[in-house]
């Protein structure tokens, strides 16, 4: 049987990274996520892997980029501002179509804020923070044991895409400790004919996202845009706790997503009919899984450590068929079971009206 | 007569100090002890003048600082001093 | 009986209690600081720029105006600060991490531009706000978060000296390094950041002042021991001295 | 199986992680659902620290303690912030040396002077591992052999000298904790 | 009389930054906006006024965020990979309240792309690419006209709000020349309290975006939330061209408004009902203005050089009233009249049946 | 009648012509490197990290894997390579905007740590692809398009020398400047690059070879004028020496 | 006043932006609407280059001329590249020295020997003027004293040499257009 | 009898070829010029070997040529010289 040990997010990250079969690791320190690059600087030279403390998050990127471009499996992680000053590597590895993992540990924004959990990056996941049309395929774990999971079988899908994943995370995941069931999964290899190995007798391969020939460009982007459309067939997920008959869904994920369902169990012993709806993959979103609930659905309630930003595409998907409510705080306050609550406690009211 | 040996007050702010000793160690006439039971609202072990009349002014303590715990006058015993 | 005051707390001091740890060099650097803006009477005309690094909240000890910067930045802040008012006295104040890692393009740039600021630069050989990870200035050998068995400098590289990386650009007026493990240092150290301030009110452009400052916390040692590892480890790599005096030398 | 919800606190120097995450291993073995929630503070030294640990036999959906069973001290602060998350009947250790007896309208409270022990013994690093022994002892979870073995454990590392200490100090929690002022 | 003279818009926007009261220009060579820098370098002195070369778009950015805290009119601009670089900056300024304007100048993405003209940038721009909750009030020029008068009122609108301002356009309008009319009126000027001047007798002034103290930043996030509402009632603007009776609503920005203005000319000219709605604020984005047609419109089409990245505002402001379509082009593709009016065609034809 | 080559295209060279103008430095370095790693028999095995500058397409003219970097950014990119699979050779090659401008961080941390990768630095004082701005490399006085008037170094700085820089670092093992305007000057241009990429294959870590380069084009010089002009100009300001050398010293 | 889009095309170096610009600048007296669009090809030296010039009566929605008027073109590939852009009965300017006589239905063609004319006037740069001056004649806009004074006062800065010459090759051009090939 | 003088020969690839001139001001035998009335694909008046017999072999233009328009061969005249 696995080993079961008590970890933080952020350590179970990394250990699922290792498991993942990464090979490299680039990192810069910012908090929350300290204990993630502390981690691998131990664990990865033990498994006579790579491990580098970059100059800086750009340098990680990039480093990144040039360890995957010649077929490792390679990772970064950082906290909000680091992540920002990803971008311009983010849309190179996207363009390039490079696998690798990239974890950011949420934490309160804009600018310097704080160090506690905030979901005020969704946006930047998902809608794409860099330049260009691109898209990261986005995972959105609610334990330490999905930390785990996650950020290991992300390596897979990174490789099977040759696409760029984030874990998306927060401060609260990242330092929250839990018992955890180590994985022992072997990781999926797949040959990388594409990689900088020499050229070794075939003809030469490039990493590239300049394509100066008029229209070259245009035919990479639209490759991407029919990735993206795979992807999305393929990989979209949610976790759905009681929306069977569910007349009121929470829409949360990542540590709102455990509130919700805590809401959620809380109102069901009330009689009152919630659901939770929780995205797993962030990009591409659960469209489809939420509108199969919507014959039943009167009211949505959006959770988020955010103004709100999950909120679009929620609406985005009911598209003004029932009401889409929303409660969330920011810059690391965390919404409370009760003050979820007393939200849908005031719009299940309304629905009883 | 001996030149009159200049005689100093140190004014603490006890709630400022962290107990991290280097005034103690820094001082050359060990005026200055850490507290041995008593400790402040942040819970150190604040510095305590234990031999006020030691203390030269050599100004040591306030230097080494890092909190800038101290201050140091020159106490003038005035009593007709000047004429 | 009367009183002469023979020190009192500086007035740009505030009255907020540091939130460093016990023994911490970076509360040596701003008390001499305040001092300094208070003998210059220059605290209605100084702006500062605080790092990111234990030093943020910098802002909460010296009352005078201040910017936060990202993380590397403050080389740049303080370009847009004092090219658009030259009237006033700029400093940045960055740790190790903050301006030999990830902000080193940013501090060469501005020394080589010849920024009329001064910089003062703290050197604990650690990233100390984060929780103890290697600096570019981490000794080889030292133990770090994310050097668990010592700084090897085969594959992280050997400590950065960034006094003599400065001193091979033609612009800076004043280049030196100092450190605040004794009585006669830290007097040392004041009297070189005083004139580090006064070069840049004549309009001499970049100075540099690098302080040898403890992080007891992360050297997991004694304040005391760390005042003694300064003088006994750093200074050797170190080394404490002008690397450059344009005033002196004219 | 009853949850136990409780949170330490203190200043940032006074240790609270490391008897909350002691605290916490050690209940795996009684409890199938454990957290434990650092509050990570500011990114400078020197503020106020938290932590808090949630055993369940349930899915534990948030590893925030909104409503706690119990509360551990470590000075005035901590005890004003947390007391009123405390519910009804719940337990208070606090250390004596820096905070003031708790107005309590029932439960428990214990008060050993942590910080003044912990001085006489020669390190005030320790006054954590005392309020943790009052702590285990009146929680009552496991018995004050799981607790020792389990701080031997962790202090192992730091040699003889300061694994002893340790288990003087649980002992000297455990201890206090026979007399518990109110119930 | 004002002047008339024939420049690009790269150049039309640097006239309008000095015209505008623009006091410290920092920049960063990149293809296709170099002639706003190379203006710049030319002018500012010319005015006394501030003009550097940057090391990077990194540190461009943090020029401009220093000296805006010193209270002056400051400014940045790039291109898209230089716009992401620029991103943890953005977000710091935004937390800051700082007011600047930058200058996007899109070109093909993602990676290095091209430098052919693009609409790629919209979701960094719009949605934000940075970390945390914040909004840029975003303008998007169609002309060299607009290039001018955008840059020199955006001085005013960020002063107003204390926020960032984007001028996001493309490398077409960077590049064309157009006859322009130089423009005459006086910036207006606010006095800025808050600003780092030496504190001179008041209180100390701090700019900062870290708020370690609990509560604190989420208070500057609800302060920022509000003076987003506030903006968005006071600042949003749409171009409607033959909206009145419009049955297909062509919904484009920038070089595409003015393609879809052509197209509806067209259209109209054979008798079919075809308007074109041009948001001018991305956003704000004039959700009500377009809502305001909903009960005339029977078909929306946007026109993008993405790959439908506004396409997603457009949902939200009909939420399922009315179908959206879509054409575009990407890579540095830009649509064509022709390519346009097919596609309205086969929408109109779905009209008519 | 028979015929012995005495010089033949390099293989590694393909028959795409390059995009430079006329008399441009790149293509003369591009066809030593080429000849080079015919040399050495590496081409099967060598990664080229091209630069964002004039010499972006690299891999149009050699035949052999090659990364695109963004822009300052070959250093990381080429450590990543390295990390990942030390068995291959590995090079950066880069401009002086993308090196010692936006790119200043990561050159100097990667030489720092002593990644073992050749970087062949060309400088020739100019944002070449961008129409011929200002670099750090710029002469004082020289005209470009961000400095109408010419550099002033007063607010723009002094030209950056990047191998003094560079020599102030622990770890590179062979630093050196050269220039290619001369038979004599490009073929000591090839010997000190061939150098480079042996010991890189010899385990000795990072490498820095500065080539002074002809940018006809925004020199507004003709190609002839602009050789004359590197040994005349350049020369002076960036001596042509070698800084350091370990295998030597060994 | 009837629009006119016309297309200037060949390599980098041939100067096409420079003429597109003087045509433009000089059409501003003469229609309310221009605009002028440069392709700014590659960032890398030495590919094709064209630009392109609107002029109008109205509003001009797109500065992309998708169906050209005349198109001028230095090389044989933007020859290629553009025929199939010029709308029936539009004219043709090609540099004879590279390009090949065009196979046209109708419209006008004139072909100069641009490069080899320049070549013998001593620099290969005035190609573009010799060519520009053969289409201002043939699309009729100005007179040639307009054309004359707007290339007079471009080349002013380059000095009386450079000047002189810029003006010998528009006439050059001017004069060869009176040659046309097919109409 | 004198060491019979060594003969080369120079292949030009034309198209490559950009007329910046080096190899013409760097040859030192004056062996090339620029054409003065053809011109290559690109427009450019390519490299023209004029005075071939000149040729030493130096490689001066094989260096120079940023384009690697060159390569060279040494011409041996083998009627029967080895037995
Ligand atoms: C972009 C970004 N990266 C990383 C961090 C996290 N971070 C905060 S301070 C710091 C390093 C501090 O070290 P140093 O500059 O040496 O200052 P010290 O705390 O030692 O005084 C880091 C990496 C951040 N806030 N922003
Ligand atoms: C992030 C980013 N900033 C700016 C640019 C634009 N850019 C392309 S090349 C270049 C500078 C090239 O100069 P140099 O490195 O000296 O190379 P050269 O062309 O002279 O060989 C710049 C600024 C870019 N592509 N990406
Ligand atoms: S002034 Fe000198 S003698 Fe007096 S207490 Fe301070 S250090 Fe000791
Ligand atoms: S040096 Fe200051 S903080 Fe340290 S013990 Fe002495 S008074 Fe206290
Ligand atoms: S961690 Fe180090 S640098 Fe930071 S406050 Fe503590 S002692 Fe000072
Ligand atoms: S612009 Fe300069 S560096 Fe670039 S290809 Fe032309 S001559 Fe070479
Ligand atoms: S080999 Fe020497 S002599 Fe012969 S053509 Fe070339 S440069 Fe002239
Ligand atoms: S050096 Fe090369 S490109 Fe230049 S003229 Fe000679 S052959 Fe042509
Ligand atoms: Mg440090
Ligand atoms: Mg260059």
């Amino acid at each position: 049987m696995s080993e079961r040990v008590l970890m933080n997010g952020n350590e179970a990250v990394g250990e699922g990274a290792i498991r993942g079969g990464c090979d490299c690791y680039f990192g810069y320190p910012i908090t929350p996520q300290n204990e993630l690059t502390a981690y691998m600087a131990v664990h990865m030279p033990r498994h006579e892997r790579v491990f580098v403390q970059a100059e800086s998050e750009v340098a990680a990127i990039n480093m990144v980029y040039g360890a995957a471009g010649a077929g490792a499996r390679a990772m970064t992680s950082s906290s909000s501002p680091g992540v920002s000053l990803k971008q311009e590597g983010m849309s190179y590895i996207a363009g390039a179509g490079l696998p690798m993992v990239i974890v950011n540990v949420q934490r309160g924004g804009p600018g310097l804020g704080n160090i506690d959990p905030a979901q005020g990056d969704y946006f930047q996941a998902v809608k794409g923070g860099g330049h260009g049309d691109y898209r990261l395929l986005v995972l959105a774990p609610a334990s330490v044991q999905e930390m785990h999971d996650f950020t290991a079988e992300a390596f897979d899908l990174a490789d099977r895409y040759r696409n760029p994943v984030m874990i998306l995370a927060d401060g609260r995941l990242g330092q929250m400790m839990e018992p955890l069931t180590l994985r022992t999964r072997e990781p999926e290899r797949v040959e990388k004919t594409w990689a900088l190995t020499g050229k070794r007798g075939r003809a030469q391969n490039i990493v590239r996202s300049y394509f100066s020939v008029e229209g070259v460009l245009e035919k990479n982007n639209l490759a991407l845009q029919e990735k993206y459309r795979r992807i999305a067939e393929a990989e979209t997920r949610a976790d759905c706790y009681r929306m069977d008959d569910a007349e009121l869904a929470l829409v949360a994920y990542g540590t709102c997503a455990r509130l919700a369902k805590a809401v959620a169990r809380a109102c069901r012993a009330d009689g009152l009919r919630v659901g939770v709806l929780r995205p797993v993959t962030l990009w591409p979103w659960p469209t489809e899984i939420l509108r199969s609930h919507l014959d039943r659905l009167k009211q949505v309630l959006v959770v988020e450590m955010s103004a709100g930003q999950m909120v679009e595409d929620v609406r985005l998907a009911v598209e003004g068929a029932v009401p889409v409510h929303f409660h969330g705080r920011m810059g690391g306050g965390v919404p409370s079971v009760t003050g979820i609550r007393a939200k849908a406690d005031e719009i299940m009211g309304r629905i009883s009206r | 007569m001996a030149k009159p040996k200049k005689r100093y007050r140190l004014a603490v702010d006890r709630e400022r100090c962290k107990a991290c000793g280097l005034c103690v160690a820094y001082c050359p006439k060990a005026v200055l002890e850490l507290s041995r039971d008593q400790i402040n609202a942040k819970g150190y072990p604040y510095v305590e003048v234990v031999k006020p009349e030691a203390c030269i002014g050599c100004q040591s303590c306030v230097w080494v600082c890092p909190d800038c715990v101290f201050e140091l006058y020159e106490v003038s015993a005035e009593e007709g001093a000047r004429p | 009986m009367s009183e002469t005051p023979v020190y009192t707390r500086p007035e740009t001091l505030t009255d907020r209690p540091m939130a460093y740890c016990p023994g911490c060099g970076h509360g040596i650097a701003q008390t001499l600081l305040a001092g300094i803006i208070d003998e210059l009477k220059i605290r209605e005309r100084i702006v500062g720029v605080a790092p990111v690094g234990c030093a943020v909240e910098t802002y909460n000890y010296l009352d005078i105006d201040m910017s936060e910067a990202a993380h590397g930045r403050a080389p740049a802040v303080a370009t847009g600060i004092k090219r658009a008012r030259p009237d006033l006295v700029v400093f940045g104040y960055q740790g190790d991490g903050d301006l030999a890692s990830i902000g080193l393009a940013e501090i060469m740039h501005a020394a080589n531009r010849g920024e009329n600021y001064t910089t003062i630069f703290i050197n604990n050989t650690i990233y100390g706000m984060t929780g103890g990870q290697m600096a570019p200035t981490t000794l080889p050998r030292q133990k770090t978060q994310t050097t668990p068995l010592g700084r090897d400098p085969e594959t992280t590289g050997h400590p950065m000296r960034m006094c003599e990386i400065m001193a091979t650009l033609d612009s800076p007026c004043l280049i030196a390094r100092t450190a605040t493990d004794s009585v006669a240092n830290i007097r040392k150290t004041r009297a070189l950041m005083l004139k580090a301030f006064r070069y840049q009110m004549e309009g001499r452009g970049f100075s540099f002042i690098e302080i040898l400052s403890a992080c007891p916390t992360y050297w997991r040692l004694s304040p005391k021991d760390s005042m003694d590892y300064i003088g006994q480890t750093l200074v050797p790599v170190f080394p404490c001295r002008i690397f450059r005096d344009r005033g002196a030398e004219s | 199986m009853k949850d136990e919800r409780v949170i330490f606190s203190g200043t940032g120097g006074q240790g609270l992680m490391f008897i909350g995450k002691l605290f916490a291993q050690t209940a795996m073995e009684f409890y199938p659902h454990v957290t434990f929630m650092p509050s990570y503070g500011a990114e400078v030294r020197g503020g106020t620290s938290h932590c808090r640990v949630v055993l369940s036999g349930e899915e534990i959906a948030s590893p925030v303690v909104e409503i706690a069973d119990s509360i551990v001290v470590m000075n005035q602060p901590s005890l004003d912030r947390f007391l009123p998350a405390l519910q009804p009947g719940g337990r208070v250790v606090y250390n004596a040396s820096m905070v003031q007896a708790p107005d309590m309208a029932g439960g428990a409270a214990i008060g050993p002077p942590a910080t003044e022990w912990a001085l006489a013994m020669g390190d005030i690093r320790v006054a954590n591992v005392v309020m943790l022994g009052a702590y285990v002892r009146l929680v009552g979870i496991f018995p004050f052999e799981t607790a020792d073995r389990a701080i031997a454990d962790f202090s192992a590392a730091k040699g003889p000298d300061a694994q002893a200490l340790n288990r003087q100090a649980l002992k000297r929690g455990w201890d206090a904790a026979d007399r518990v002022e109110s119930a």
